[in-house]
């Protein structure tokens, strides 16, 4: 396949993916002749109608649920809040506590402060310094009115990928909770079957996978009732009102059928090419921190703390040379923290400020990796030569 | 983004006749500046200066421009260098940045504030403030790393 | 311009709009190349995020506000769930009592109903004959714990265009509520001035106005402050988060440039076509009914219950012959209710499942309405044959 | 669709034996039957038999079907006639449209109900009950209209 770009290396595949065009392709009609209205008798509508039909079906075969247990969102974030806000109110008699970690997407984290100002309770679990949360200590927080717990899969900083049919289980066999699981970063890197977790509700986006932004998708089990987020004219099913995003979820269903015929080679592929990145920067560069799990991670996900180096200003020298990746420093966040994850496994200030998040995609190449190291290996040491800390990352004297 | 990509006057000093140091980690900030301080004219001046600095990219750049605005002006002229000025320099900063023009400011007149303390000369009300503040800054993260147990890291 | 279908008839504007080629063109670049994450500190991210700022002030020009006053969201559906579940929980230490109109979008009454469920209280205001809402009602209900008063500016249905300056001052001038005015069916066709309207908050989205399906906007006056709807990674100034759908956003702001500069002549053709169309069929079909105002209405929209003949069966017949419309019959809605418009303008069951919607867009020609006559002459000619009805509508004996 | 585009025995029937109405119109479907009586091997059948309606394209077509199926069967024979077996002779209706298929049963069961009455014939337990909803539903009808003051309009 064609790269998207030639002469820019793009490995900030994490934050969004170039779409395969593919998926393009398969949009192109819905933003023409068949414009349709899914909800309109006529025939363009049904057209429309038959094409959200057929790619909700994809969906489900990606996830292996049914049809009718897949809403199309707009976003993973609506996915999320529809989930917590949806269980909340609408189970507020049964019980008013929620289970979730701190190392979960902002939008879980701040849909549940949201919900303590409401006068909903939410415990936030610890993890280790590997990003995983504990069955055990799950255990120990469910109540008899926990009514939501929701874990992420895999974590879209440092790629901890969380034991979810594990905690699924103990969620199951020791309270009435449903069990959610964001797993927006997954599909098309690892298997993601929602039997098999033994789940009640996971979230979904196209655009971690190679489709649009601005889609997302919920799967609910059948028998799971939770209020809506969006209320209007009944659309998915009086689950999630609003025009259908005709052209987006056609997209989203070309994009899950790839995913699904490809995530095992593309699992793997990314897993070699991130392993070969960790270790030649390790063979190279000093003082460098891995954070999140030793492996298996995350597909193609590589989270380094450079001492002494601040994140952003290394993401900023390496995108003058081409280089597009992420940072867990916050120098243009209102409040200036440092990712809260890596706060979450015990990384001081000055190691998360020094983070570099660089996550591979199915459009990169070896030689990508070449050049990367290369590029590094010069801008760390330039950016040391200035540093105001210690090797230690230290402030010192 | 020059004063970024090549900064001026960056790195370590040989033999400073002070070393400044302000900034919080915890906000991904921390400034050294270093001063060797001449006389000309029976006034004191700047005659060398340079900085380092852990932080992005908008941190770097005022760093870099504050070192030059500040580069052979008298100490008086230095002490009055206001964070406004350097964003200015550089030709205007985004709201969300303005803190890193104060750290370059706060860099310089802490230097001067430590240089005037150590040869025994008179510190203006206004320093003696702006060096509290910086004072306090570290502090505070100090103890924050002290409630993070950050020094097992 | 050319016409979008050649063969087939689409006068369902109202509920859905082709897109103009000129905005799909717009947005081409943001699903290949260009298809950074507006949140990347990396030159794709700067890209997308230019394109965000530069299309936001392209709708804040459409609506005459500032550019910060304008929130993108996934739908008018979203934008008024936002509005209205924002205001009800940021303000309900103030009062719990919202005001809102019986001829509401769906997405604003069950939004309310479900309001209801949660201990608000919400007062729905009776329309006149032709679905006026009238200021002195408005007055009357208004109170000390009114936080909120969301009347829409022109009806979907039946075309009606409410004295929103006037109900807005009416509202100001008698309490502390907000004022909000669902407009998604106006850009483009008339004037929406939100200074001149006097309001705080106004809906809108981008596929009724030859734009994608799947954004929507919120103009919400710089120093109202309400809750978001959608929490999390801080997007859109915290008013909403989820990643930007750039293609999108680029869309809408295009769709809003074209609409800025053409509303007063679209707004002319399309009354004029409306009028004519009216018209034609009064002189050439009887026992027609028109359902909404006489004039002024909604440029374009056409509301008609042909006696005796049922809406649905008419806008399948229709379609067979290559016209596209939409009834306010729900033989195929869950609970087979009529539309709630026409019920509220005080048309009995039998007039509501006869209702035929066509709506003009700016794709529509003359020749169209030449067309549309003679075919809706012959069906329902042809239905009022088969029709259990008597003349007046009625069983009969 | 070819029963909805093109109806069977669609249209009002001079002098017609008896004469049903079933439905709501608020629900937007109102179905009228008429039946033409004769004798074959000394049993009443179905003559001839029309229909009206009011209502969705699947309330057409199934009245149409329904027409046709009854249309030559004795009077107990089209008594059986139930809703599935009309939709599965339509090739199956969406659940949300059973209600069209239940209203042409009705139609046709009550008319069968109006005929036996007026000729004094024996009436099953089945029928009268059929009678019986159907005679409801028109009521509701009724009061509706009262109640929303419809005869104004
Ligand atoms: C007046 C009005 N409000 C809201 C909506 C909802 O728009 P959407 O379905 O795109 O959210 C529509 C269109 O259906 C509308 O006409
Ligand atoms: C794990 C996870 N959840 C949720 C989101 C939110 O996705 P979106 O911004 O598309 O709503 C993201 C991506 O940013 C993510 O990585």
């Amino acid at each position: 396949m064609k790269k998207v770009n030639e002469d820019r290396i793009y490995v900030d595949n994490n934050s969004t993916t170039p779409m395969d065009p593919r998926v393009k392709e398969s949009m192109d009609p819905y933003f023409g002749e068949d414009f349709g209205n899914p909800n309109s008798l006529h025939k363009r509508g049904r057209t429309a109608n038959d094409s959200v039909k057929k790619a909700r079906g994809k969906v489900a075969d990606l996830l292996k649920s049914k049809e009718d247990e897949i809403i199309f969102t707009g976003s993973a974030t609506e996915s999320n809040n529809h989930v917590l806000k949806g269980t909340a109110f609408s189970r507020k008699k049964k019980g008013k506590h929620i289970i979730t970690d701190k190392t979960e997407h902002k939008c879980i984290l701040s849909a549940c402060r949201w919900l303590e100002e409401q006068g909903f309770e939410v415990t936030y679990l610890d993890v280790d310094e590997e990003g995983y949360v504990s069955p055990e200590d799950l255990k120990e927080e469910l109540r008899d009115d926990t009514v939501l717990v929701s874990i992420m899969m895999a974590n879209n900083e440092i790629g901890t990928i969380q034991p979810i049919k594990e905690l699924a289980e103990v969620t199951h066999g020791n309270s009435d909770a449903y069990f959610h699981t964001d797993a927006a970063q997954c599909p098309g890197k690892m298997k993601v079957d929602v039997e098999e977790l033994g789940i009640d509700m996971l979230t979904l986006n196209a655009h971690k996978m190679y489709g649009p932004k601005g889609i997302g998708a919920l799967y609910k089990r059948q028998d799971v009732d939770i209020d809506p987020l969006l209320h209007g004219g009944g659309q998915e099913g009086g689950e999630r009102s609003g025009t259908e995003n005709v052209p987006y979820i056609v997209g989203f269903g070309k994009a899950s059928e790839i995913a699904k015929r490809n995530w095992k080679k593309q699992g793997k592929k990314l897993t070699d090419m991130h392993n070969k990145f960790i270790q030649k920067i390790q063979n190279r560069i000093e003082e460098v921190k891995l954070n999140g799990p030793k492996k298996p991670r995350l597909p193609g996900n590589v989270n380094l703390s450079f001492i002494g180096v601040e994140g952003e200003a290394l993401v900023l020298r390496l995108d003058e040379r081409g280089i597009e990746t992420a940072t867990g420093s916050a120098c243009s966040s209102e409040e200036l923290k440092a990712s809260h994850v890596l706060e979450a496994i015990g990384r001081g200030p000055e190691t998360a400020h020094s983070s570099l998040r660089v996550s591979f995609g199915k459009f990169n190449t070896e030689e990508d990796i070449e050049r990367m190291v290369d590029v590094l290996e010069e801008e760390v040491a330039d950016l040391r030569s200035i540093t105001a800390l210690d090797k230690k990352g230290k402030i010192g004297d | 983004m020059e004063h970024f990509k090549n900064p001026s006057n960056m790195g370590e000093m040989k033999d400073p006749d002070v070393t400044s140091k302000v900034g919080n980690p915890a906000c991904g900030d921390v400034m050294r500046i270093y001063l060797k301080v001449g006389k000309r004219d029976g006034e004191k001046y700047i005659k060398d200066i340079k900085f380092k600095t852990f932080g992005c990219a908008s941190a770097i750049a005022t760093s870099s421009v504050t070192t030059e605005m500040a580069m052979g002006k008298t100490l008086e002229e230095a002490e009055s260098i206001e964070e406004k000025e350097i964003s200015e320099e550089l030709g205007g900063l985004p709201k969300i940045k303005m803190h890193c023009s104060s750290l370059s400011a706060n860099g310089l007149h802490e230097a001067i504030y430590q240089y005037k303390k150590k040869e025994g000369l008179d510190i203006s009300e206004d320093l003696k403030k702006k060096h509290k503040i910086a004072q306090k800054t570290l502090e505070r993260t100090k103890e924050m790393r002290r409630k993070h147990g950050l020094d097992e890291e």
